[in-house]
């Protein structure tokens, strides 16, 4: 399964990069971070945004006056329990596999009238993005405590599932970083950050399954399409599309691999 | 642009194909359908934003190699990159290894740099908390390498341990194919000076490095 | 989330907080004529000034207040502190962060029957000494926990 | 404007708990917009709880206060099905109020 690494040196191979660490220090470090993130669960400010989520669900809206209560989030027309954690998945009418961002703009646009495209093009935070980081709050919210279970069975999620591991994998970018490189092992830590395995199932369970989250570092709802974002910009590649192929590709990839491995705690805290 | 990433995950497949693990449970062509499909995703999903241009796609073969999944490279092939590496590591045109711990410990401490969102000035951090312990006083430290607290101390500030770090942070494909570590030197993301900071930060004896 | 029955008061125009309690029947106007954003406490910048500026003099130590807070805190931009006072009539709690530009954080004035006992989130530049103030029985008391700051992320 | 407040009120027979999540930006007046300017400080100035219209808690916030606040108190009594309402003002006079019912 991992790559195997070698360590062939220059014949000083005793300057193999071994020291001890003092674990004593490494676990009062654990323990306060461990203690400063469960006060933070007290309260999560996501719940203002899924407060405002269902306002928008049911709110007519957009050039058509219509709700979003007759969006299919791929358990029929107005289904949203359970929604989240079946997703993404392929569509019918739109022949594509979406993720729920991307749904959604499906959705607004269909519905209400609402361009996609300039909805895509639109910063994070703002206008009917702002808009879009509610709704998945809230929708998200609705599968609290359910298991994963994103579909594979029709040919373009297998598809999307066998692009997103590849891309997962894809290192470039001057740095040569790739998703891999800070999510493919165990135990592994960037600064004071646990960092999930997502490769594996119960580490993707509970990495996919934070997000979409509340963002204590800029308080703001960030949905899985601006997470994915920022991992982007921080592997110094350059900028992914709203709702591209890639971004999907990523979150199948994920969320087949947490399938019934845990369960959604999004929308979380994160820091 | 699109034949170029195209044919670099054509050729990660050959190279792993040659290492003999490419099979799985899927067929060889099934496979090759979908490194093509994730060529063609790559290829349509992203835009220049800033200084991160389209080109920073495009994989050299190294990379190409290292970013096929269930990756297992085989003694000879491991070898094979790090020689190639090696030989492309550009010493210090002065001879001298080693600059200033105290410009190191900064360099070490930003993560800065070659986002979308910073300016082209070369102002670029050099990660290193990130993933490894360093300084014993900051206790905000990643573990993705691992730790080089005492690295003086233990490894000794000769030169061949100053080469062998030198060389790392060049290019730390010399010492370990596929290494996670960013091409610091060879990609130009720190220039001759900053390298030597760095490496006076973990062989300096007067390094907090290297300090009780 | 459904159970929660939102609603805006109408605006008072000009009046601030209090005139719109006090139109809508919540409070008193006395009760509205004593508050006020107490601005030269929240704008001290060391600790004898803002001591000072809440009339504070110079608080005795306690045993009977808790401050929880954790001992790291992995982004300074939220660092959850609650206070915790089983002294008898505890009226008064106030937050001070000794290392931010201005050390008064939040303050809660508490009637009878609310006990000491508040949790909120603060902010804090950097490493810093946190400081729980309680007025109990007309006395001050204050307390203090160091919170460490770090850096979290890739810092990119 | 400012989104609404998210309130719980729990009652366990003796004694009401309040969680407040409030909606604002707490901006200090100390952070720089990217063009260098400062962005003016922007946050909750004063806060009232009350209790079928008794006030069980006043509060003053600084800009130190975290971006969208979290408050958490308690008061004596408290029924299932009393009014808990918490307003606020900012320093730029922008208010707001909710009310919640108490489970």
């Amino acid at each position: 399964m991992k790559s195997r690494k070698y360590a062939v040196c220059l014949g000083v191979s005793a300057l193999a990069l071994m020291v001890p660490t003092l674990p004593a220090l490494a676990d009062a470090t654990s323990d306060g971070i461990a203690h400063y993130r469960e006060l933070l669960a007290e309260g999560n400010p996501a719940e203002l945004w899924e407060m405002r989520g269902e306002e928008l669900w049911r709110e007519a809206r957009g050039p058509k006056k219509a709700t979003l209560e007759q969006c299919d989030l791929g358990q029929g027309a107005g289904v949203v329990k359970g929604a989240f954690v079946t997703l993404p998945r392929y569509f019918a009418d739109t022949k594509r596999v979406q993720d729920l961002e991307s749904r959604l703009l499906t959705c607004m646009e269909t519905l209400q009238g609402i361009p996609a495209a300039e909805v895509a093009a639109t910063p994070f935070g703002k206008g009917e993005q702002e808009n879009i980081e509610a709704l998945v709050a809230w929708i998200s919210a609705e599968s609290r405590g359910m298991q994963f279970n994103v579909p594979t069975s029709h040919p373009e999620e297998k598809r999307m599932y066998e692009v997103g591991k590849r891309a997962f994998h894809f290192r470039g970018g001057p740095h040569d970083f790739g998703c891999v490189t800070c999510h493919g092992d165990d135990g592994k830590r960037i600064r004071l950050q646990d960092l999930p395995n997502l490769t594996q199932p119960a580490d993707a369970a509970r990495g996919f399954g934070a997000w979409p989250a509340y963002r204590v570092s800029s308080g703001e709802l960030w949905s899985m399409q601006r997470r994915l974002n920022d991992c982007f910009r921080q592997q110094r590649f350059p900028y992914p599309l709203y709702g591209s192929d890639v971004t999907i590709a990523l979150s199948t990839y994920l969320g087949v691999t947490a399938n019934g491995a845990g369960e959604s705690i999004a929308p979380a805290i994160k820091r | 642009m699109k034949m170029t990433i195209r044919n670099s995950a054509l050729m990660a497949v050959t190279v792993a194909a040659l290492g003999g693990c490419a099979g799985g449970n899927m067929g060889t062509a099934q496979q090759a359908a979908y490194d093509r499909d994730t060529a063609d995703v790559m290829a349509r999903s992203f835009r220049a934003q800033g200084i991160a241009t389209l080109d920073r796609l495009q994989q050299d073969p190294l990379m190409a190699t290292c970013s096929a999944p269930d990756r297992h490279l085989g003694d000879e092939q491991a070898e094979q990159i790090q020689a190639a590496a090696m030989a492309g590591i550009k010493w210090p045109s002065d001879g001298n290894f080693l600059g200033d711990w105290k410009e190191g410990e900064k360099l070490a401490q930003s993560g800065k740099g070659l986002t979308w969102k910073d300016k082209a000035d070369g102002a670029n951090g050099g990660n290193c908390y990130n993933c490894h312990r360093i300084s014993k006083t900051e206790i905000s430290y990643g573990t993705i390498g691992p730790s080089l607290y005492q690295y003086g101390k233990l490894h000794g500030n000769t030169e061949k341990t100053q080469k062998y770090v030198w060389a790392k942070i060049w290019n730390p494909n010399a010492t370990m194919a596929c290494s996670n570590m960013p091409r610091f030197g060879h990609s130009g993301i720190l220039d001759e000076k900053q390298i030597r900071h760095i490496v006076a930060l973990l062989l300096d004896p007067k390094s907090p490095v290297n300090a009780e | 989330m459904n159970t929660q029955r939102r609603q805006a008061l109408k605006s008072g125009g000009a009046l601030g907080l209090f005139g719109v309690l006090v139109a809508a029947g919540l409070v008193t106007a006395e009760e509205a004529r004593a508050a006020g954003w107490d601005k030269p406490a929240f704008d001290a910048k060391t600790m004898d000034d803002a001591l000072k500026a809440l009339g504070a003099g110079k608080p005795g130590e306690s045993s009977d207040i808790m401050l929880n807070a954790p001992d790291i805190a992995e982004n300074g931009a939220v660092v959850p502190v609650g206070v915790k006072s089983s002294l008898p009539g505890t009226e008064f709690i106030a937050i001070l962060i000794e290392k931010n530009p201005s050390m008064l954080a939040a303050s809660f004035t508490l009637p009878d029957g609310t006990p000491g006992d508040i949790s909120t989130r603060v902010k804090m530049g950097q490493t810093s000494s946190v400081y729980a103030l309680v007025k109990a029985d007309g006395k001050y008391f204050m307390v203090s926990k160091e919170i460490k700051v770090t850096l979290g992320g890739c810092g990119g | 404007m400012a989104g609404p407040m998210r309130i719980r009120a729990a009652s366990n027979g003796t004694e009401t708990e309040v969680k407040v999540l409030m909606s604002h930006e707490m901006e200090t007046g100390q952070r720089k917009d990217p063009s260098g300017a400062l962005i003016p400080a922007h946050h909750i100035t004063e806060l009232t709880a009350t209790h079928n219209g008794r006030v069980v808690l006043s509060g003053q916030f600084g800009p130190a206060v975290s971006k969208n606040p979290y408050l958490q108190f308690r008061f004596k009594g408290g029924a299932k099905g009393d009014k808990v309402t918490v307003s606020w003002v900012d320093n730029k006079g922008d208010k707001r109020s909710d009310e919640v019912v108490v489970s």
